[in-house]
């Protein structure tokens, strides 16, 4: 078959000088290749006593936000369910009782938010299609479990807390997000 | 100096080749598309490869589909060809009833069709005259329907942890 | 005879049994190290300090693991053929002069269990006999892949007992005696036997990697092609068995690598020095067992920076290379004793 | 042919035969070959697969068009990036989007470093099995630093659902920048050391030469692309012959084998990552300013700050998310260069929420029918050299 | 449908009277056995690749003593699925948790291993629960190798604190049943 363009080179050397083929210099090259390794400061990170580091973007467990006075953002718009390609996120809907402003910023919250931790593949659809700041992926990482029914989060695991020490931090991530280059 | 092989030129050879058997031109996305009676199916497959100006002898690839409004030819068995020399694609199409899915193989011609074909047999139960081995391929082999015809739901159906009203699905 | 002969024996015998075990035992730590030292890992470090009980764990979890023998499997040989491996590789660990002779009072006791004149055939029996524990292990698995696994063995160490025994044929023509604590003993001040058997030394190296099939030659296990060769089918205890023989094989041949062809217990300097006989012995023995060391080290280094040939080229190097070359070392030794 | 090798099997009682499979180590993924073997020698082979079917263009029925990207995630799982850019470039071919320079080259960038990491594995796992581990365990430590690029851009190490239809999900940040800088200045050196550990290694080199050797013309009629094919000598690439996502504007060479042995895919995968890094190289210098995604607000998400204030924002959000924007009707192909070969996208749209057909034209599937011709009259072992250098993975080959 | 492997802490019937020793021989053995885990990689799919990415350097199974692959499933002690489990393959892997010796443990790696993730189709096994027991449930998709270490401890865990005789025991009797195994 003749060149279908002007870009081809021909890598295969099928020819062996009699060095190579006497076996021990390339034998010998190799080991000293692997015995420079020897000697060489490990690659490993010790988990668990020292965790690599992790992009501030890394997609791992979710968080749902509050905003600034300690109420929770979701309004249950359920977005983030069809989003969702595992089909992992289950919410129902609850309107807002008078006297409960302070829990709930919109008059429509999610009474059930649940997201089925081992269907979820944290592709991170759902934050993207969050119109309401809530729900976010955050680089904490999903524990392991021995049965699968622990593996449903409701609110109360993902949900973040009230106290500024309990806020989970996804500035980062809301920095990154989106940044429009000048142009 | 052959002749600058483009669509047009296919279409113009085409023309004088099968006239009566093409039941369909048109371009979309720089690309032609063809409609053939099932039948002719091998022979424009034959009339590609062995055309010693487009020399389109690079089976890409055979895929169905399922189209249930269409009475009489719910199923398109769609192949594309290429020729990598003149760098052109060409997408055939044929559209045999779902009640005697049966068409050509193109095996003989290309053994790369062997898989390609089993496949779509897999998936939509096109029978495949003259097919080597036709069994299928990826699914099970006592599965019992043809999973990707429109009809069957994709859901294996056993699943428990989600409620559908959810998804707007 | 004496029974202070008996005593004596029966205390070496138990004595390089327990430490063969030992260093098979941490051979197989050591092999995990190195290998993870090697590739830029840490290795096992989680069992007791830096990992140290690695190998115990594994025995206890091998001893406590459930036997399982296939249906289909000759259930004698297949219980008898880890028993045979294990054995023959123990057993010529008797030839071996682990060290100088120990003085109590004024007798001599010598770190040799028997002093054959014929050692190095002894050592030849012992390692042709080992590759039956493959065999039958393989076979009697009623697996394809063991079968494999051990037709591959049984064919490469046939091939490369030939060339490994005409190394030492060479070996034996210089030195002019078969007798291997007289072998070590002409050793003596760095005269090492490697200095004048270098072409012997390369294909006797080559040889016992085949023969321990140990990687470029793990054709009888191949991890990649044939699942564990021929003790794919082992669990347990027994499978315990085949790995630590082999590395009971490595030790074995490293201690008759450094024994044949690097003075044994022997070291430059050492020797000269005028040390009391029992420290003396005590020395020596530590000088033989780095030697055996370092060649461990070899074995391991080697495994995890080569590929593997393929079953064919293993032949290939067998029957082409090293026969013809262990030939021609065997005419030059003759010619060299002949005429100098 | 294919009926040759199964009657071959049926009809001699001699000969033995061999499980390869579903779960032998060298079949990495999951197929079965029944190897019929006289000895050492295979005979022939029959295969099945299928092992990991998971109905792919099923899905992909009932998915809005941007979450078909989670599939394609896992279609090649060894270079997830092309496969997403694939289908990003077919949605875009089908809408009529023309992307910026800037998220082009990113693309590009993002595409080369997968091949790379396609390449590594494949290669350094061709090295495990031939025996030699250590090669693989040094290539790895820099396929972890490219996922570490991925990480800093997409926040995902493998499945990455990178890009988004009409552009790129975010910009490249200063440190995914630093890292990439990093990965092409250090990494050549490293790989040359993986390079003289194997390459010239007679071992090595008698293991895969001649091993699996298929003809340009037998390999064309099955259907081969990608590095199988151009190890036969045929310099098919679709970078080249289609190119997409601006790279008419790198310089590179095709790399060609001769024979189509392992040695050659070996040779030739080797070659592609030193290219690729060349590519890189120059992306990174001639990178453009401007956007990095497309104004489409009926494809492409606008901005949450907007969408928390803006009505209309809000809208096109919702239209996107719930997957309402008009899509045009019409049917596109499109190919990219993945890393087993072209991987092409066959789309027919009815103007609805989802594909009506999606079909993936997966290089693995289709030429990984050619093995038992390939492996027939070779031994064991270079049935499995063979296989581990075609790189069949088994997302891609089962979908 | 989750079935638990539930710990019986008790000590088990006609046991009691080796008292202190047995246990201690327990906390013993437990202890070996959790070092020494050797693991067959059922790696079908894209887990399978992180897995290959936690034994290599920069993760390091090794240390966990669990670097000893065994491709033969009668010398393992884990059997790591990692991966989309296919219908077509749920036989297979049963056969294979059947041919591993006793004791063994079984880590579910990821999504589609644990649950079927994504793949909620005709042709997936929703969760390999459905065919063998599983120990420990490993999510993501694919998980960190992080998260792939933390599973291989938490099993060490389990296998630490588990009782010799455990299986000998008629819960797990009644485990097995429930999976059709022997």
């Amino acid at each position: 078959m003749k060149s279908l363009t002007d870009r081809k080179k021909s890598v295969s050397k099928r020819e062996l000088t009699f060095a190579e083929k006497a076996y021990l210099p390339a034998v010998l090259k190799g080991m000293s290749i692997t015995l420079k390794h020897l000697f060489k400061k490990e690659a490993t990170v010790r988990y668990p006593e020292e965790t690599r580091e992790r992009a501030e973007v890394y997609r791992g467990m979710h968080v749902l936000k509050r905003d600034e006075e300690g109420r929770e953002n979701c309004t249950a718009c359920g977005l983030c369910a069809v989003a969702c390609p595992a089909e992992a996120i289950t919410i129902d809907a609850a309107e807002r009782q008078p006297g409960e402003e302070h829990l709930y910023r919109e008059e429509k919250y999610a009474s059930k938010y649940e997201i089925n931790m081992l269907r979820c593949i944290y592709c991170g659809l759902c934050e993207e299609a969050c119109p309401k700041d809530a729900v976010y992926l955050t680089d904490r990482i999903v524990p392991t479990e021995y049965s699968r029914g622990k593996f449903i989060y409701g609110k109360d695991i993902l949900v973040e807390g009230v106290k500024p020490e309990e806020r989970i931090d996804i500035s980062q991530r809301k920095k990154d997000y989106k940044m429009d280059v000048k142009d | 100096m052959n002749p600058k092989v483009d669509n047009e030129y296919i279409v113009e050879e085409l023309k004088l080749a099968f006239n009566d058997d093409i039941l369909l031109m048109d371009e979309s996305y720089g690309m032609l598309g063809l409609e053939i009676k099932p039948s002719k199916i091998n022979d424009l497959l034959k009339w590609f490869k062995e055309h010693p100006v487009i020399k389109a002898n690079f089976l890409t690839d055979i895929c169905g589909a399922h189209f249930p409004d269409l009475k009489d030819r719910e199923l398109a068995v769609i192949y594309h060809v290429q020729s990598m020399e003149n760098n052109i694609r060409v997408r055939i199409k044929c559209f045999i009833p779902i009640s005697s899915p049966k068409i050509a193989s193109a095996t003989n011609l290309y053994v790369g069709a062997n898989w390609m074909e089993r496949e779509t047999f897999d998936f939509y139960g096109v029978e495949f005259e003259g097919h080597p081995n036709l069994q299928r391929i990826l699914n099970v082999d006592e599965m019992d329907y043809f999973p990707l015809r429109k009809q069957y739901p994709l859901e294996d159906g056993t699943r428990e942890d989600k409620d559908d009203s959810y998804f707007g699905r | 005879m004496d029974y202070i002969v008996i005593l004596d024996k029966t205390i070496l015998i138990v004595a390089i049994f327990i430490v063969s075990l030992a260093v098979a035992a941490y051979a197989t730590f050591g092999e995990r190290k190195v290998a993870a030292w090697l590739q830029d890992r840490v290795g096992p470090n989680r069992a007791g300090p830096f990992g140290l009980l690695q190998p115990v764990a594994d025995g206890v979890k091998m001893f406590m693991k459930e036997e399982i023998i296939p249906n289909a499997a000759n259930k004698k040989l297949f219980i008898i053929a880890p028993a045979i491996f294990m054995v023959t590789a123990l057993m010529s660990s008797a030839i071996i002069p682990w060290g100088k002779p120990f003085e109590i009072g004024d007798r001599q006791f010598h770190l040799l269990v028997a002093d054959l004149n014929i050692g190095m055939l002894f050592v030849f029996a012992m390692v042709a006999l080992g590759s039956y524990g493959i065999m039958i292990g393989g076979w009697a698995s009623n697996s394809k892949f063991s079968l494999m696994g051990a037709l591959r063995s049984s064919s490469q160490m046939i091939s490369y007992e030939l060339p490994l025994g005409m190394s030492i044929v060479a070996l034996i023509l210089f030195a002019g005696t078969l007798n291997l604590t007289e072998i070590v003993e002409m050793q003596k001040y760095g005269n090492w036997n490697v200095f004048y058997q270098p072409l012997g030394f390369i294909i006797f190296l080559v040889c016992v990697f085949a023969e321990c099939g140990r990687a470029p030659f793990d054709m009888p296990e191949s991890e990649s092609e044939l699942v564990g060769g021929f003790h794919t089918e082992y669990s347990s205890m027994k499978l315990g068995l085949f790995l630590f023989a082999e590395y009971i094989h490595m030790f074995i041949s490293s201690a008759i690598l450094a024994t044949l062809f690097f003075g044994g217990y022997h070291f430059p300097g050492i020797d000269s020095l005028d040390l009391a006989p029992n420290i003396a012995a005590l020395v020596s023995i530590v000088v033989l067992f780095s030697k055996i060391f370092f060649f461990i080290f070899l074995f391991m280094w080697v495994r995890w920076t080569l590929p593997r040939f393929r079953f064919d080229q293993v032949m290939n190097l067998g029957w082409n290379v090293l026969i013809p070359l262990s030939l021609l070392n065997i005419l030059a030794t003759a010619a060299y004793v002949t005429f100098f | 042919m294919q009926e040759n090798y199964i009657k071959q099997t049926e009809e001699v009682p001699e000969y033995t035969y061999l499980n390869l499979g579903p779960t032998h180590p060298a079949t990495h993924g999951i197929f079965e070959n029944v190897l019929t073997m006289d000895g050492e020698i295979v005979k022939g082979s029959v295969q099945t697969v299928g092992y990991i079917h998971r109905a792919f263009e099923k899905i992909a029925e009932r998915r809005p068009y941007y979450q078909i990207t989670t599939l394609t995630d896992r279609l090649n799982y060894c270079s997830s990036p092309i496969n997403n850019m694939g289908w990003h470039m077919t949605v875009e071919k089908l809408i009529g989007v023309e992307i910026p320079k800037r998220a082009q080259y990113m693309r590009v960038i993002l595409m080369e470093l997968s091949r790379i990491t396609d390449h590594l594995i494949c290669n350094s796992v061709m090295g495990v099995d031939t025996g030699a581990l250590t090669g693989f365990t040094y290539m790895f430590q820099w396929r972890e630093k490219v996922y570490d690029i991925y990480e800093q851009i997409c926040g995902a190490r493998l499945t990455t659902n990178i890009g988004r239809i009409g552009g790129m999900e975010r910009d490249f940040t200063d440190k995914a920048y630093r890292l990439i800088n990093e990965f092409i200045r250090d990494f050549p050196k490293a790989f040359e050391e993986f390079n003289t550990m194997l390459e010239r290694n007679r071992i090595f080199f008698d293991r895969t030469i001649n091993t699996g050797a298929i003809s340009a013309e037998r390999a064309l009629n099955y259907g081969f692309t990608g590095p199988s094919l151009r190890a036969c000598g045929v310099d098919y690439d679709v970078r080249v012959m289609n190119p997409y996502s601006s790279y008419e504007d790198f310089e590179f060479d095709i790399p060609v084998g001769e024979k189509g042995d392992s040695y050659d895919r070996f040779m030739v995968r080797q070659h592609e990552i030193r290219e690729s890094i060349k590519i890189i190289k120059q992306a990174l210098n001639n990178m453009p300013d401007g956007k990095f995604h497309a104004d489409v607000p009926e494809f492409y998400l606008p901005p949450k700050e907007d969408v928390y204030k803006n009505m209309e924002a809000l809208i096109w959000h919702f239209k996107i998310v719930m997957g309402e924007s008009d899509v045009p009707k019409g049917e596109v192909y499109h190919a990219v260069e993945g890393g087993n070969g072209e991987l092409g996208f066959y789309l027919i749209s009815d103007g609805g929420r989802a594909p009506y057909k999606l079909h993936f034209r997966r290089p693995s599937f289709i030429y990984y029918q050619a093995f038992p011709e390939q492996i027939t009259g070779g031994m064991l072992s270079d049935a499995i050299v063979t296989m581990s250098s075609m790189n069949v993975i088994a997302g891609e080959l089962d979908a | 449908m989750s079935k638990e492997i539930t710990m019986s802490s008790e000590p088990l019937e006609g046991y009691q009277g080796e008292g202190f020793l047995a246990t201690s021989l327990d906390k013993a053995v437990g202890l070996a056995r959790s070092k020494s885990m050797w693991p067959l990689p059922f790696a079908t799919s894209c887990c399978g690749i992180e897995f290959m990415a936690t034994m290599g350097s920069n993760y390091d199974l090794a240390r966990f003593g669990s670097e000893r692959i065994s491709f033969s499933p009668r010398q393992a002690d884990l059997l790591i699925v990692a991966g989309t489990i296919a219908k077509k393959m749920g036989p297979v892997l049963k056969k294979v948790y059947l041919q591993m010796a006793e004791p063994r443990w079984v880590l579910s790696v990821g999504a589609c291993a644990s649950s079927g993730g994504i793949f909620d189709t005709y042709s997936v096994l929703q969760g390999i629960d459905r065919v063998i027991p599983v120990d420990v449930y490993v999510p993501g998709c694919p998980p960190r190798p992080e998260q792939i270490l933390d599973g291989v401890m938490q099993i060490q865990e389990l296998v630490k604190n588990e009782p010799i005789r455990r299986r000998n025991s008629a819960e797990y009797k009644a485990l097995m049943a429930s999976y059709g195994i022997k």
